[in-house]
């Protein structure tokens, strides 16, 4: 385990100093955020006083030594635009986004699974061909459609589930299966091609000759042999979901990530785009990291790649 | 024997016909080009005129619908089918070459990663984790700033974003292939990495290529109009099914038509797409023909 | 005469997967410290175990798995030294049989391409004389012209080796390895393919190293003989000097248990190997047979016999190779 | 440029206009009778008055934080946190505070609060307020319940400035023990609500202050949600999840008008937009006949009655009923006529196609913008739209990198003239406009530390003129508020967009 | 008595787009309790087919489409699908042609085998496992309740082999089907497993048939032998008749082509020609164009099984000639 998260470390690193450098660098690129602090009439010389205030009249290389300095030292440096510390802003999203995330991934898997199953096992007749019609409305269908349908459905119409908000269990229904189901038409389509593949596999037949039911020949020696691509795509659909939930965070007013990142975006705020991407990308390595794992679990072999 | 050969020479047209799904595929696929080709001929209207006053009016069989418009009006008076029409070109234009893009870099790369390995590899797929965290938004913007708005740019600001799944997937397959023994048969026969890469390797990751672009040609239509939300894709009054999608965002309660056919529309070209891929796998596949 | 081929203690082995999280646990000895030598012209018939290492071997010759140690001298040049084009160039006398006949073809490829290939990219023909040649091959291995316009999965296990070694004649090498290129094929096309490389060997003085488990059919191609047990070589000679007068138990083991087409010659009792199989990611101290081998002693578990020159040209890796034993009255 | 322009020049500040969103739903508040939840499509941006720069934000911390001046109902300076005050010359003036005053935490309020809080924000540059206060110099404080304020030089306007957000009197005593960022976290003021909590993005939760001096509030709890679309809001309403909400997309008013519960209320507010153009030498826009031209083919009326659901009023200035300065003749009245436009098209010498212009606009007004393009190129321009993301075109205003033509709401907080006709001052007019009048030029100049009410109102008048006449901009229309609300609740929307909550008062 | 399993002309086809596929076409053979009976042929002939034509296992182009299949009287193509299945892994279980594939690498191979006793016996965990146990030392594992914990790449060919042999085993099958259960294996560990599954046959009275292309094994271990050719079986008869008196032309090509272990040779035989195409089906003897005894009459009718001596089925026109 030791050994493991060293080596680990030792590309984690270096990718996050890259990852640093990239942003501060694009962030720097798209535009001078004194002009969007400041109102229009301000001077020159009111941005010329606010840059030196900021640090920003400095070289970009010694803003970024600056910036890594504190970095290292555990600080992330202050939001221009709440004039508060950037870390602890980030983290205070990460509870509702992983909610929102989690319940969406899933929702997206149990919706997923069996129909990509159905899908191939009843490959080329009608169920497949309404089941792939679906996921590719469910794919087609921008978030802000489906969730402002679902809201006019389940929480007008039927007063099923409250419109927006974070709050209880019922408020994370309609936003996660907005994503859900996004996630599910891509998953679906995967597993289908994946559980094709494996069907002909002969261990499938060898299942069969042992008077399996077909439920456990393709439940059970079928499906987790095609777990692993599938698990691939869940763990590059999990951690783009940290932050690229802003669509339905938008429709259900859900105070996630992906909102800050991209008022922050917009608004240049260098030290929240960078904690939030620190951040982010965390998570993209932990994910990386645990999905190895989850490899390890579904497929044994793998240990002898 | 001449004579097996001589069929299997026609059999690829016999199968796309013999597939009910391949073919319907093809016709849609087919439909759709036509109707972006012969866009300015079909169109009843044109896309851009707008006359605000019958603004949002309902589709021909709803209660207030205006007869000259079939689809209804949009939020500008502009009539939903023409703009259905001609938005066409655009999104096929974005969704295939975007696709294309993402698809090339992702592939090469992956290609690179998987078959070179060690340094290459981390390089790689440490780039691709880096791209992955790094919001797309900043991304776009900064390619807004250094490249400025355009039809390309657009395509390949999506590109760039998109090329990571495939990158991912298509190492993980050539982990796998480059294991196989006929890789091993080239490299006996001295085969340069270059042709193993793209005559052994490739060929045999196309099916995992097609069915990751049936439905990306999906996301990257949808994300098509989100980056001219931000000014980075097409400008008004060029039209494409993105923008008519989110020019309706705000009318989905009150007038569902102005949103609901563009994303009718994209699901019926992607489903197209799917269909037709399906079967090019197949066909792909020599093993797969027997059994179709 | 100097030998076409040299292997000096070629080793190879495969890294054992981390188990968990835990650090590398050790390593499986596929091939340790093989010797060969092959003199052009030769059959060099290879048996063992199952999971022996002789695919190994064969891959590490043709340098198309890294050896962990060890030299392969190929017409005098170390292949192991050379790299890019030099290599590459060196490839074309040296050609592969996989054992796996179906996965050694490119499923996507038509099967004159596959056979075209390394003409192609060793530039010999072109255009015209390039399909000849293919077609030319195809004949020679006993398939026809049209043939060639399939894919590998549309022929038979047989017709696809026939492919693998028409691939490998294509570049008229020196030395082809083959890897096991009969074991799935029914004895009729068996007799084909072995009675091809003998032809083909009449013809153009080719040098085969002849993997497999067929001992008859070893028998009929082979010029001498190697047993592998456990990544080593435990008795090499003549085919006349192995079938006359084994010296090595485990080479009289497989000896006895190859089966007698003939209902009439069957035995009553089998002479099997009992003992627990050698685990080659731990392997037993001393002489590796020794659990399995009816005649062990303590000597055996402790100390690991060399290879040795027993008769002329008979080498054998056994404290008590077999006559010798009998004449000692083990 | 000390003059000051409270400006809502983009979406992002905008809270009326078509834009996207609404919704909300706060499913334990439903029948509570103290509780109020309003929906707004923007979060504040801090709890800071003096570093914020929103409608959205002022309209709500103005609950929590006072001014010594407040607005009455027709915009006459009513008291607040002074009772009293007098200009004692030019560049003096003096306010009696009022006493009895504490703050959330129980502090008294003094005159070193005034001190401390003028000072703060008149001198840290970096505060997005300070531009509006820099030119005062000195806070003196007469005595604990006596201040004067000593100017750089005469403001007109300074009773405009003191009534707004960035006058918002923060507790010195608190902030110089703990600091102004754990301050921020935990803000108090002197107003009738306290702040209970702020989760960003989501909610701002004010409850009644108990002390507090004035009439006692009458919500235990108000909730502001944030709540960006549209639709959503629209939503939350009808299901009863809100009480108010902002920006109803005129779509949706009859949805709401129809639901058992919910009404429609709207009123003008201070918004006008205006199109501005580039008169630099050498743009086609630089001819007056082309400026002509354009406003001619703009039919506002019809943009009012489509776009804007009929929300809206023609006006040729910006200085509306209420602001300090208006010209009535300029408003209420429009000059559409297509084919005069035509006519000066070809008169301008644009015989064949009309001139190329590029018209910028946020995605805010896109629709507008639209249709403005389509009018123009109904007359014979070709016009390049260019519609940007609201920062991007935030960003491009400040940095005046638009070319011909721009779209732009501009909102008035000072309720003075000054607010937009500063902007052509030459000063400020370079690299924007352009425009270069010296007449204008001297009337603006005068006016701007003219202490002589009527005279400058004269002098604001007659530049109305001239920019009607020269035609830097066009102002299109003058917007109104629409806000749905529950009917439970009687709420009238104000022209400065403010939630005054105890304004607000439950129906029965 | 009625045999433990007879195959009635069947026939199994495979729809392909270049026609359909006659694998196996018209097959008939019986297995008796206790007996062996070997298949030998052409590659490609059918004989794994008919094995999973018995099995009901048919994948996908491929349908049985004529014959019956009596298993203890039973026809199992009337069996409805749970039948079937119940009928799979307990009465008939089969060892398939690839030891390698066959096995669910994601599995321990204990659960792997207890798996079949859960499914038919309703056996609780434990007593599964303990079965598992049981019969992984019975086909010769030693370490059995360490190796039932292992998943297959960890065993070796040899062990996977005998994993799959103690899965069609574990629940004492009344017919055992062995597809090339030796092919990948050295003729050392082949004499164990051959041994193994001749004493279990032994012991349980199990049917087994026993398909190989290796008629040493043949030799050592069959009581019939049928040879297939192009989906027909040509020859069907006791081991001492096929491999003494051959009596179709394709046995004695075969046996003709056998190596020999004792002598050197210079060239083997090898039969003539290619094998059929069994996509059209020809008017006479599928093997005719091979043949050297063939004549006319073979081209034009089809030669159909018939008795040549006590047991002894030939599908030649000429089987007394080619007996000679
Ligand atoms: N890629 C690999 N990783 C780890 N171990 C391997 C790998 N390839 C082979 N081995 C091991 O190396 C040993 C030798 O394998 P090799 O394939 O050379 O055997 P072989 O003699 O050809 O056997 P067979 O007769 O079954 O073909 C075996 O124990 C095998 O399990
Ligand atoms: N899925 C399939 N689709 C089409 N044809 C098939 C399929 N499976 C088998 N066949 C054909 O059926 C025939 C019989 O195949 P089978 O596997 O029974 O041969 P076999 O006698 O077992 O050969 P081998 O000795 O090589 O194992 C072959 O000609 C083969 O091409
Ligand atoms: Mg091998
Ligand atoms: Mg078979």
């Amino acid at each position: 385990m030791g050994q493991y998260l060293v080596r680990m470390l030792l590309q984690v690193v270096p990718v996050m100093f890259l990852i640093s450098i990239i942003v501060f660098v694009l962030v720097h690129v798209t535009g001078d955020p004194v002009n969007l602090m400041l109102p229009e009439t301000a001077t020159e010389e009111d941005r010329e006083i606010l840059r030196a205030a900021l640090g920003l009249d400095q070289p970009l290389y010694q803003q970024y030594f600056v910036y890594i300095k504190n970095v290292l030292q555990g600080d992330f440096g202050n939001s221009f635009h709440y004039g508060e510390p950037a870390l602890p802003l980030v983290l205070e999203r990460l509870p509702a986004t992983f909610e929102l995330a989690a319940v969406a991934m899933l929702i997206g898997i149990v919706i997923a699974v069996p129909c990509g199953m159905i899908s191939a096992v009843k490959r080329n007749t009608v169920l497949d061909v309404i089941i792939s019609f679906l996921s590719v409305i469910g794919k087609a269908m921008p978030n802000f459609w489906m969730g402002i349908m679902l809201i006019l459905l389940f929480s007008v119409s039927l007063g099923l589930f409250p419109v927006s908000g974070r709050g209880g269990v019922e408020h994370i229904v309609l936003p996660a299966f907005t994503i859900g189901i996004g996630l599910a038409a891509q998953m679906t389509r995967l597993i289908r091609s994946n559980m094709l593949e494996i069907l002909s596999q002969d261990y499938i037949r060898t299942a069969r000759s042992k008077g399996l039911r077909e439920v456990l020949v393709v439940g059970r020696h079928a499906f987790r042999n095609g777990l692993i691509p599938v698990v691939t795509i869940m763990s590059l659909q999990f951690t783009s979901l940290i932050g690229g939930t802003l669509v339905t965070e938008t429709v259900f007013a859900w105070p996630g990530l992906g909102q800050l990142l991209v008022t922050s975006v917009n608004m240049r705020d260098m030290a929240v785009v960078q904690a939030a991407v620190f951040i982010i990308a965390l998570v993209v390595i932990v994910c990386n990291m645990l999905t190895d794992v989850v490899y390890r679990y579904l497929d044994p072999r793998i240990k002898y790649n | 024997m001449e004579q097996q050969i001589k069929k299997r020479k026609t059999t690829l047209w016999s199968l796309l016909w013999n597939s009910k799904l391949g073919s319907l595929g093809a016709i849609i696929v087919l439909f759709v080009v036509l109707v972006a080709i012969f866009a300015p001929w079909i169109a009843p209207y044109d896309p851009a005129a707008l006359d605000p006053i019958k603004r949002l009016k309902p589709p021909f069989w709803m209660e207030g619908s205006l007869p000259e418009h079939l689809l209804g009006t949009d939020n500008l008076g502009r009539d939903i089918l023409s703009r259905l029409i001609y938005g066409s070109r655009v999104s096929l234009i974005v969704g295939v070459g975007a696709v294309l893009v993402s698809g090339l870099v992702g592939t090469l790369l992956g290609l690179l990663a998987g078959y070179y390995g060690k340094w290459s590899n981390i390089l790689i797929m440490r780039t691709a984790d880096a791209f992955h965290a790094i919001p797309s938004l900043l991304l776009m913007l900064v390619m807004l700033a250094v490249v400025g708005p355009g039809l390309t740019t657009l395509i390949f600001v999506i590109g760039l974003t998109n090329w990571v799944s495939y990158a991912r997937v298509v190492r993980g397959e050539v982990l796998s292939i480059k294991e196989r023994d006929f890789v091993r048969a080239a490299r006996a026969a001295g085969a340069s990495n270059a042709r193993m890469l793209f005559k052994h390797i490739l060929p045999n990751i196309m099916s995992t290529f097609i069915v990751l672009s049936g439905m990306n040609v999906a996301t990257t239509i949808l994300m098509e109009s989100s980056l001219s939300f931000l000014g980075l894709g097409i400008k008004p009054p060029d039209v494409s099914w993105g923008t008519m999608l989110s020019d309706g965002k705000q009318y989905i309660a009150t007038s569902w038509w102005v949103s609901t056919f563009p994303g009718l529309a994209i699901t019926i070209t992607v489903l197209g797409v799917i269909f037709l891929g399906d079967w090019l796998r197949d066909v792909l596949d020599p093993r797969m023909k027997a059994n179709d | 005469m100097k030998p076409l081929l040299e292997v000096k203690a070629l080793t190879k082995q495969y890294p054992l997967p981390r188990k968990g999280f835990r650090k590398e646990s050790g390593a499986v000895q596929a091939v340790s410290g093989v010797d060969l030598a092959v003199m052009p012209g030769e059959t060099l018939g290879i048996v063992g175990e199952s999971g022996c290492g002789k695919s190994t071997l064969g891959l590490m010759i043709a340098r198309l798995l890294e050896p962990t140690a060890g030299q392969v001298l190929f017409e005098g040049k170390d292949l192991l030294k050379v790299e890019g084009d030099e290599l590459r160039k060196a490839r074309r006398d040296l050609q592969f049989v996989f054992q796996d006949p179906y996965s050694s073809l490119n499923p996507r490829m038509k099967v004159s391409e596959i056979i075209a290939e390394p003409m192609q990219i060793h530039g010999l023909y072109k255009g015209v004389e390039l399909t000849k040649e293919v077609s030319r091959l195809l004949q020679a291995v006993g398939l026809s012209q049209q043939q060639g316009d399939r894919y590998p999965h549309e022929f038979s296990g047989g017709q696809r080796q026939r492919i693998g070694i028409a691939r490998a004649l294509s570049l008229n090498p020196k030395l082809i390895i083959c890897d096991e290129p009969i074991s799935a094929l029914d004895v009729s096309i068996q007799a084909q393919i072995l009675n091809l490389l003998k032809d083909l060997q009449a013809e153009y003085k080719l040098t085969y190293m002849f993997i497999s488990h067929g001992l008859p059919s070893i028998r009929f191609i082979s010029d001498r003989i190697a047993v592998m047990y456990l990544g080593r070589i435990v008795e090499i000679a003549t085919k006349q000097q192995i079938f006359s007068s084994v010296k090595h138990p485990y080479t009289e083991a497989l000896l006895q248990a190859v089966p007698i087409p003939d209902p009439s010659l069957r035995k009553k009792e089998r002479i099997i190997l009992r003992g627990e199989l050698p685990n080659p990611a731990n392997p037993p101290k001393g002489c590796a047979f020794h659990t399995r081998c009816p005649y062990a002693t303590e000597r055996c578990q402790q100390e690991q016999p060399q290879l040795i020159e027993v008769e002329a040209g008979h080498y054998a890796a056994c404290h008590y190779p077999l006559d010798k034993r009998k004449e000692e009255g083990h | 440029g000390n003059n000051g322009n409270s400006s809502a020049n983009n979406g992002g500040n905008s809270s009326t206009n078509s834009e996207a969103g609404n919704g909300g739903s706060d499913s334990g508040r439903t029948g509570d009778q103290a509780k109020l939840v309003i929906a707004n499509s923007a979060d504040i941006e801090s709890f800071d008055p003096h570093n914020n720069n929103n409608t959205y934000s002022e309209s709500v911390i103005i609950n929590v934080f006072e001014y010594l001046v407040k607005n009455g109902e027709n915009q006459e300076k009513v008291p607040g946190l002074a009772t009293e005050w007098e200009m004692v010359d030019d560049t003096t003036w003096r306010f009696k505070l009022r006493e009895g005053v504490t703050f959330h935490n129980g502090d008294p309020f003094t005159a070193a609060d005034v001190k401390f809080s003028f000072e703060r924000v008149a001198k840290d540059s970096s505060l997005k307020q300070n531009s509006y206060f820099k030119h005062i110099t000195e806070v003196k404080i007469v005595n604990d319940y006596e201040v004067e304020f000593i100017t750089e030089y005469p403001d007109p306007i300074l009773l405009n400035r003191l009534s707004k957000m960035g006058a918002g009197i923060l507790p010195a005593k608190y902030i110089e023990e703990n600091g102004i960022e754990s301050f921020l976290k935990n803000p108090i003021g002197t107003g009738p609500y306290k702040f209970s909590s702020w989760t960003k993005d989501d909610r701002v939760v004010l409850v009644k202050n108990e002390s507090y001096y004035g009439d006692a509030p009458q919500w235990e709890e108000v909730t502001f949600r944030m709540i960006p679309e549209a639709a959503t809001r629209v939503s939350e309403l009808l299901t009863g999840g809100v009480d108010i909400i902002t920006g109803v997309p005129v779509t949706d008013i009859e949805r709401i008008n129809g639901g058992e519960a919910t009404k429609i209320e709207a009123a003008t507010i201070q918004r006008v937009l205006h199109l501005l153009m580039r008169m630099t030498e050498g743009t086609v826009t630089a001819d007056p006949l082309v400026r002509e031209a354009i406003e001619l083919a703009i039919d506002k009326q019809a943009i009012i009655d489509s776009i804007a659901g009929g929300m809206g009023t023609v006006t040729r200035t910006s200085v509306t009923p209420g602001n300090f300065g208006a010209d009535p003749g300029l408003y209420e009245t429009s000059l559409f006529d297509a084919d005069k436009a035509k006519q000066l098209l070809q008169d301008a010498g644009y015989t064949n196609g009309g001139p190329e212009v590029t018209l910028s606009a946020s995605t805010v007004y896109k629709e507008i913008a639209e249709v403005v393009a389509a009018m123009l190129t109904g007359v014979g321009f070709q016009v390049n739209l260019d519609i940007l993301e609201p920062s991007k075109f935030t960003e491009t205003y400040n940095s005046k990198g638009f070319k011909e033509l721009f779209i732009l709401g501009v909102g008035n907080s000072l309720f003075d003239a000054s607010n937009n006709y500063n902007r052509f001052l030459l000063e400020n007019a370079a690299g924007e406009t352009d425009y270069n009048n010296p007449e204008v030029e001297e009337l603006l100049q005068a006016a701007l530390s003219n202490m002589n009410p009527e005279e400058r109102a004269k002098q604001y008048q007659q530049v109305q003129q001239h920019i009607a006449n020269d035609r830097p901009t066009i102002y299109l229309y003058q917007m109104q508020g629409v806000y749905g609300v529950n009917k439970r609740i009687n709420f009238a929307p104000r022209l400065d967009e403010m939630f005054i909550l105890d304004d607000i008062k439950l129906a029965n | 008595m009625s045999h433990l399993l007879e195959v009635n002309h069947l026939q199994t086809h495979f729809k392909t787009p270049d026609g359909i596929l006659r694998a196996v076409n018209g097959v008939s053979f019986t297995v008796d309790a206790g007996e062996t009976l070997a298949i030998v042929g052409e590659s490609g002939s059918g004989k794994s087919v008919t094995s999973m034509s018995i099995l009901g296992l048919v994948s996908d182009p491929g349908k049985v489409v004529g014959g019956e299949i009596l298993f203890e009287g039973k026809n199992l193509l009337r069996l409805t699908k749970k039948e079937y299945r119940n009928m799979r892994g307990k009465a008939i279980s089969v060892i398939f042609q690839e030891p390698m594939t066959s096995l669910n690498p994601i599995f321990t191979v204990g659960f792997q085998i207890s798996e079949v006793l859960r499914t038919h016996y309703k056996l609780n965990r434990k007593a599964a496992k303990q079965r598992a146990i049981e019969m992984l030392d019975t086909v010769g594992i030693a370490n059995a309740e360490k190796v039932y914990a292992r998943y297959p790449h960890q065993l070796s060919g040899g062990m996977r082999q005998r994993v799959m042999i103690a899965i069609a085993l574990v629940c004492q099958p009344k017919l055992l089907i062995a597809d090339e259960p030796t092919t990948a294996l050295d003729v050392t560990i082949q004499a164990q497993i051959l041994e193994l599954i001749q004493k279990l046959a032994k012991e349980q009275n199990t049917g087994v048939i026993l398909i190989t292309h290796d008629l040493g094994v043949v030799a050592e271990m069959a009581d019939k032998v049928a040879v297939m050719y192009g989906g027909e079986i040509v020859e069907h008869a006791s081991v001492e008749q096929i491999f003494h008196r051959p009596s179709h032309p394709y046995t004695q090509g075969l046996l003709a082509s056998l190596p020999k272990i004792h002598e050197d040779e210079q060239r083997l035989y090898s039969l003539p020609g290619t094998v059929p195409n069994l996509l059209e089906s020809s008017e006479g003897c599928t093997f005719a164009p091979r043949c050297k005894f063939a004549s006319e009459a073979c081209l034009q009718s089809k030669p159909r099984l018939a008795l040549q001596g006590e047991q002894h089925w030939v599908s030649c026109l000429k089987a007394e000639e080619v007996r000679g």
